[in-house]
């Protein structure tokens, strides 16, 4: 269980709890982008979602530019400690109930190792309901990654297996 | 009933001269402050009584004191003077139930009430003066004592400049006002009043143009129309809080009556070319003084200027009944001549009780600026209550005083078309765009002027430890009170000042202003109509309605309240909110060419290396008025005394020598006849 | 400049101190003469100043470094100071360029330039000051509020934006210091996004570093590493294969493109035209798509590396969908230049005038589109030598229009490179020499000269090494820009124009 | 802007399908590596660890542990571990269960050489 720095328990128990309520937004969802820290990289794969090529619209999603309006954060970044205070503040500003996107590898520990400067990964500092991995995640993955936080597609990497030999072998 | 009113007068006389000398004698105590208000007030309750019977009963009664050098000094109170005394008292009482927690006892203090008194009884005084020669000297006996008055804390900067430009105008309207009065005196060969207004109709037209335009002029600048407005905001921010009260409360509103006893009274019936000029310098006035007002970042200042904006709607009524008047519309005319006495009454109200509280806020939080102040709302939950009822009501917003009296004079204002001229017709329909524009103004101003010190955060540490534990709450409270009643309460009002404008134009419109009791019509039935009652009973219903949707379906959940979204800084500063100019910012940009503002920036980052750090901003509005008009007036009047300079030798047989010269020459003179 | 040679100031006898070929040259300077030689530098020479940068070894002398671009020279030249006090000569008051690296040298080594200026906070935030890993190896490097305090006094407030603001774009506080409308001033806060790379990278091998220099700034994630690879080469000694140099080229220029493109694209966000927005992200899709389908990644990380390069490009795929992507491109600026209502938004918006562009050494498309023509491809080539050279697109007038006239005429010189490059394209990277020494590396990035200084120690492990993005140089354009006469809402375009990151500013 | 719209038009529709179909221009994206655990030694692991930037891989014992959360696809140990070591082309990794993203594979190379000799 994360513990933010003003104490405050980010309580991660609920989170089924969340999801399902997600579920209930349907098609109508609402996301608010956090950048702690990336490179832009994946800033540029968040703002092409909306571009024709994916038009995050046509599945109910929609950017909104406050976190008060918005039902899902999604945050890029490695988490550096200077931006704590906008991270926890946009993370209280979005009203419950609530989920963390975290987007690409620098905010699932995969780049900046936790240090003085960076906390290393999102879910050190925020609980994250759905983790899209990739440097950075194509438009496609981070498609995914939003069906997957509202329940419409079952997610994949569970059933996948890195050792090719597995089914020979077996 | 006679007898009552002017009982009445004498007992408030008598109130305020012993409350004057109390002061004198035990100001320096506070039971001495508690024992003079107590007296004080109690005249100011006989002033309201006096004014409430005069308006009910519709006729004056007359008193003879003794006999001046230049003969009797004749009192007599006439129905016109009563919304005016009526708003005397009320002022008196409010500053009453105030001046106690406002000042501390002392000397100065002691002399400024006994002056204070005294100024009340000589405003009682110019309005009930009988002859010429109790009107000035009453009149002059009130400009003194005012200035005074502003000089409370003469060593303070800015005070005796403030006084001096007080006191400079008023003398020159004075002896405007004095050509005035002894133009209609010799041309009437009488010094009473009655007598002047009886044998007026046989004066010549231009003596009697003459007349109204120099009176129009010699109140213009008491009052604080445009141009002769500019002692006002230099004089209220350096009065006591009370003392601007009482200024803009009553002692310009003396200026209104000065107008209307002219226009009404003494020399009625005039051209309508008047009427147009005294609504013309009314819509300006009121444009001018809200513009600037909008500029202004000095609470006090902010107030004077929308005083002057105030005085510009109110002659604007009178100015555009005149007018009516003279094309044969009557009843319009009479029905603008109610406007003004209501306006006056309200906004003597509602002004009085700002001032008030800006003196509350003053000594609160150390500061009348307005950048400096926010956040008193917190702090000052009472202020903050009455101020609000204050603003809405000058900010003429439904359904208090102020609103009741605009919506009347838009009301009069757009039926110019009843006007054969349609030139006329035309300039009155521009006057009320103009009194639309200021009215949408005003909104904008006042909005400012209550949200930016009460509202947000303290922009200064003195603002943030402001509060109010035993400041004076009574007197500004009885004001909202009045500004209630007096909205709500319209059809009664109508109906005394109805009375008050039969006794003095002898044409009764009630029927055309109240139908069936609770509804105001223009003076025509068949053109608009509205309850201020019913709105008010209309209004509180429509708020109870979310009122009662809130409460029943108020949330079972636990809901969290985060605080403001603010973008994820670091921490919101008090620089980050509005500040007083930047709310008035599109008006600046839209008027620039009337402001000419010289803007002064100092900023780190001009030093051109990408560096950032403070900067400071100042704007300021150039003072036409007084750049263009008063100093070279100034200049020319140095420059001819400067010509004179060289007969001045300071020699005293050079004078003699002067002494013999002209006595010489009247002898010649004398000789040759 | 006709005179070859080395600059008279460092040469009392006139003799040649470095041949013509030198494209660095390195002189250790006294303190003293440091100030006196800049002004010489920039006064008679023309010198730019890149960098301005300090550096200490393990024995905690700190050595303050200045890299003056001798442009028509086609040379660098470090200068290098060794300072002894907690006081060096304040380059700013010659050279307004030199402020904000001044500012970053206080911060991370605690020593400040002579004189009473303050200084500004660049990197160090100030609510965790105490407990940030600085570069200066000294021990309890404790700073003074020598800051120059951000207050807005008289009748102006500061309008706070950010950090977290419009959606997709990267945290950055802008306060903007407004009377209601007009812009007085700007504060602008890159701290939130900084992850100390140069402080990361020290002790990593080349190799390993250049993973971590390719997401300094990942828009422009090819010239960064470029100019980093190329400082390691430097300092080992190392050559490139004529092929890989020609990858290198073509992903520089691919980078290029869909960054313009990018800048295009946010150009039509903010000036609210949605269709031309959309036409252009299809373009800036695409190329994207051209860029994986050539090197196998969207935005080209993994190309460069030390020695060499790791990928070829599929010149095949380039050949056959850039032509067309390109086509589209030109299609939609054709339209977007005759569309009223974005030019004039773009036109006199947020104008840099050549005379500040020079003055603050700006570099990329924002100094050429303030007349300033300044391309280190063309003056300070580094390829095999037999690389077509770039035609340096510039506009005079410095506004938006400007930079975007730069940018669209610069993807078509990208073009002409591209197909000229590759042919001659292919993998291949050669081992690094070993052994120390120190290195300066730069390169075009689409946002404008890139550097890096490298110093490797004898295991060819980094010692010391200074990154310098493009935007670290170019964003203190920015307030000079949206100060000039602009409103509030003309923001967001100078910023799409300048079309720079926080990342690489922060990091 | 009626030009814009005839321009529009003109191109038909650009949007992707998925997620019904994912687009073959898809399958060049960086994705997650596979192993062949009959090829993974000791020593390959060892060096593979070595080599990942992002520190995604490590080993435990006799397997080898693939953080893809941490993976960025950066192919460097494509390279390294030539046969042993290919792509899988799955990019589409998203989960809400970050323990999902940590994979195992057991390193069989040295036990079936030893076992083989």
């Amino acid at each position: 269980m994360a513990v933010d720095e003003r104490g405050l328990e980010l309580d991660t128990v609920s989170t089924e709890l969340r999801r399902r309520a997600l579920r209930l937004f349907g098609r109508s969802l609402h996301i608010r982008t956090v950048d702690s820290g990336s490179c832009a990289v994946c800033e540029s794969e968040i703002r092409l979602l909306a571009a024709p090529h994916y038009d995050l619209h046509r599945l109910g999603f929609f950017f909104t530019p406050a976190p008060r309006h918005a039902d899902l954060l999604m945050v890029t970044g490695p988490a550096v400690r200077a931006a704590d205070n906008l991270l926890l503040k946009a993370y209280d500003a979005t009203p419950d109930p609530k989920a963390v996107i975290a987007v690409g590898a620098c905010a699932l520990g995969g780049v900046y190792p936790e240090d003085s400067l960076v906390h290393g990964a999102i879910d050190r500092v925020l609980p994250v309901d759905v983790f899209v991995p990739g440097c950075p995640p194509s438009p496609l993955a981070l498609l995914q990654g939003l069906l997957v936080a509202v329940g419409r597609l079952e997610e994949r990497v569970g059933a996948l297996s890195l050792d090719l030999d597995a089914g020979s072998a077996g | 009933m006679t007898h009552a009113i002017g009982a009445l007068a004498i007992a408030a006389s008598a109130g305020w001269l012993a409350a004057a000398g109390v002061a004198l004698l035990g100001g320096t105590r506070r039971v001495g402050l508690g024992a003079c208000a107590v007296l004080s007030g109690a005249g100011g309750v006989a002033a309201v009584v006096c004014g409430v019977l005069l308006a009910v009963h519709g006729a004056g009664t007359t008193l003879h004191l003794g006999a001046g050098p230049v003969g009797a000094a004749t009192f007599r109170i006439a129905p016109l003077a009563a919304p005016f005394i009526l708003l005397l008292g009320l002022v008196a009482v409010a500053i009453a139930l105030y001046g106690p927690r406002y000042h501390e006892p002392g000397r100065g203090t002691a002399m400024y009430l006994a002056v204070y008194n005294l100024a009340l009884l000589a405003s009682l005084a110019v309005l009930s003066a009988g002859n010429v020669v109790a009107f000035l000297v009453a009149w002059e006996s009130m400009a003194l004592l005012c200035y005074l008055l502003i000089l409370r804390h003469h060593e303070r900067p800015g005070v005796a400049e403030g006084a001096f430009l007080f006191i400079a105008l008023s003398e020159i309207g004075f002896l405007m006002i004095v050509l005035a009065f002894a133009i209609l005196a010799t041309q009437t060969g009488t010094l009473d009043l009655a007598g002047i207004a009886a044998r007026a109709s046989r004066v010549g037209a231009g003596w009697r143009s003459a007349a109204y335009v120099l009176a129009l002029c010699g109140f213009g600048f008491k009052a604080g129309l445009v141009p002769f407005h500019i002692w006002l905001p230099a004089a209220h921010p350096v009065a006591p809080a009370d003392g601007s009260a009482f200024l803009s409360g009553l002692v310009i509103k003396l200026g209104v009556y000065g107008i209307a006893l002219f226009g009404f009274v003494l020399v009625p019936g005039g051209p309508a070319w008047w009427g147009l000029v005294t609504m013309g310098f009314g819509a300006i006035s009121a444009v001018l003084g809200i513009l600037y007002a909008l500029m202004e970042r000095d609470l006090k200042r902010f107030l004077a200027y929308s005083s002057i904006e105030n005085i510009g709607i109110i002659v604007t009524a009178l100015g555009a009944g005149m007018t009516f008047t003279a094309y044969g519309q009557r009843a319009i005319g009479v029905f603008l001549l109610i406007v003004a006495l209501y306006h006056t009454v309200n906004h003597g109200t509602y002004k009085t009780l700002l001032f008030l509280e800006a003196g509350v806020i003053e000594h609160t939080s150390g500061t009348r600026d307005l950048d400096r102040l926010g956040g008193l709302i917190r702090r000052l939950p009472r202020t903050a209550v009455i101020c609000l009822i204050g603003t809405v009501a000058i900010a003429a917003l439904p359904p208090l005083n102020g609103f009741v009296s605009e919506w009347m004079l838009f009301q009069g204002l757009f039926q110019g078309f009843r006007i054969s001229s349609h030139l006329v017709g035309i300039l009155i329909v521009i006057a009320g765009a103009l009194i639309a524009l200021t009215g949408g103004l005003a909104i904008n101003a006042f909005a400012r002027a209550y949200g930016i010190p009460f509202l947000g955060m303290p922009r200064s540490g003195q603002a943030a430890n402001a509060g109010e534990t035993r400041q004076p709450v009574a007197g500004p409270a009885l004001l909202a009170g009045a500004c209630v009643f007096l909205g709500i309460g319209a059809p009664l009002v109508l109906t005394a000042l109805d009375r008050v404008a039969r006794a003095t134009t002898g044409l009764d419109i009630r029927s055309e202003l109240l139908v069936p009791k609770l509804t105001v019509i223009p003076a025509h039935t068949d053109f608009s109509g509205f309850s201020p009652t019913y709105l008010a009973l209309f209004l509180l219903a429509i708020t109870a309605v979310p009122i009662l949707i809130f409460l029943a379906g108020r949330p079972r959940a636990r809901s969290r309240r985060p605080p403001v979204w603010d973008g994820g800084i670091l921490e919101f500063k008090p620089r980050m909110q509005y500040t007083a100019t930047t709310h008035a910012n599109p008006v600046r940009v839209t008027f620039e060419p009337l402001y000419r503002p010289s803007v002064h920036v100092e900023r780190a980052s001009d030093d051109p290396a990408g560096r950032s750090g403070p900067v400071h901003y100042r704007f300021q509005v150039t003072p036409i008025f007084d750049r263009y008009l008063y100093r070279p007036v100034i200049r020319l009047v140095r420059a001819l005394a400067n010509l004179a300079r060289p007969i001045q030798s300071g020699d005293v047989n050079l004078y003699l020598f002067y002494v013999f010269v002209v006595v010489l020459i009247a002898y010649a003179v004398y000789a040759s006849n | 400049m006709s005179a070859p040679g080395p600059p008279k100031a460092l040469n009392g006898d006139g003799a040649s101190l470095l041949p013509r070929a030198d494209r660095i040259h390195t002189e250790r300077v006294e303190t003293t003469r440091l100030a006196s030689l800049s002004h010489v530098l920039a006064t008679e020479h023309g010198a730019r100043l890149a960098d301005l940068f300090a550096d200490d070894g393990a024995d905690g002398q700190i050595v303050l470094r200045s890299v003056y671009a001798l442009d028509h020279e086609s040379r660098y030249l470090v200068l290098e100071c060794e300072i002894d006090r907690d006081r060096f000569p304040p380059l700013s008051d010659l050279d307004p360029a030199a402020f904000v690296e001044e500012c970053e040298i206080y911060e991370q080594y605690g020593i400040r330039p002579d004189g009473v200026r303050r200084l500004n906070r660049v990197l160090v935030p100030p609510h965790r000051a105490d407990r940030f890993p600085r570069l200066g190896r000294r021990e309890g490097l404790r700073l003074a509020r020598d800051y120059e305090p951000h207050v807005v006094t008289g009748e102006a407030f500061e309008f706070p934006f950010g950090p977290v603001r419009v959606t997709g774009w990267e945290s950055l506080y802008m306060g903007l210091v407004t009377t209601g409308e007009e812009v007085l001033d700007l504060y602008l806060f890159h701290w939130h996004k900084h992850r100390g790379l140069d402080h990361r990278l020290r002790g990593l091998e080349p190799e390993r570093a250049t993973f971590f220099a390719e997401r300094a700034d990942g828009l422009s994630s090819v010239g960064d590493t470029l100019a980093f690879c190329r400082a390691v080469e430097m300092a080992t000694g190392s050559e490139v294969p004529a092929p890989a140099a020609h990858t290198r080229a073509v992903a520089l220029e691919l980078e290029r493109i869909y960054n313009h493109a990018a800048a295009v694209a946010a150009m039509c966000q903010t000036t609210g035209l949605s269709v031309g927005q959309a036409r252009s992200e299809i373009v800036l899709e695409r190329l994207l798509r051209c860029n994986l389908a050539a090197f196998g990644h969207r935005y080209l990380f993994g190309v460069v590396s030390p020695g060499g390069v790791r990928r070829e490009p599929d010149a095949e795929e380039i050949r056959r969908q850039l032509p067309g992507i390109l086509d589209e491109f030109r299609y939609v600026v054709d339209a977007l230049l005759v569309t009223n209502s974005h030019v004039d938004r773009l036109e006199s918006t947020g104008i840099v005038t050549p005379g500040n562009a020079h003055r603050l050494s700006l570099v990329g498309p924002v100094a050429r589109g303030s007349g300033q023509a300044i391309d280190v491809r063309r003056d300070h080539p580094t390829g095999p030598g037999d690389e077509p050279v770039p035609v340096v697109q510039v506009q005079p007038a410095g506004d938006a229009l400007a930079r975007m006239r730069v940018m669209v005429a610069e993807v078509e010189e990208a073009a002409r490179l591209i197909d000229a490059h590759l042919g001659e394209a292919g993998a291949g990277s050669e081992p690094l020499a070993g052994g120390g020494g120190a290195g300066l590396g730069w390169a075009e990035s689409p946002r404008g000269e890139a550097l890096a200084w490298v110093s490797l120690d004898g295991d060819g492990r980094i010692d010391g090494v200074r990154l310098r993005p493009a935007s670290v140089r170019n964003w203190r354009a920015f307030d000079d820009a949206a100060r000039a006469q602009n409103v509030f809402t003309d923001i967001p375009i100078i910023e799409a124009s300048f079309w720079l990151t926080v990342a690489g500013f922060a990091r | 802007m009626a030009f814009w719209f005839y321009r529009g038009v003109r191109k038909g529709i650009a949007t992707t399908r998925y997620p019904s179909t994912v687009d073959p221009w898809a399958r060049g994206l960086p994705s997650a590596p596979g192993f062949h655990a009959a090829r993974l030694t000791i020593p390959l692991v060892d060096r593979l660890v070595g080599e990942c930037p992002a520190g995604a891989l490590t080993r435990e014992d006799q397997e080898l542990v693939v953080d893809l959360g941490r993976c960025t696809g950066c192919g460097r140990c494509l390279e390294l571990g030539t046969g042993a070591v290919r792509s899988t082309g799955e990019f589409l990794l998203a989960t809400s269960d970050r323990a999902a993203l940590i994979k195992r594979v057991p390193i069989r190379g040295d036990r079936e050489a030893s076992g083989g000799g």
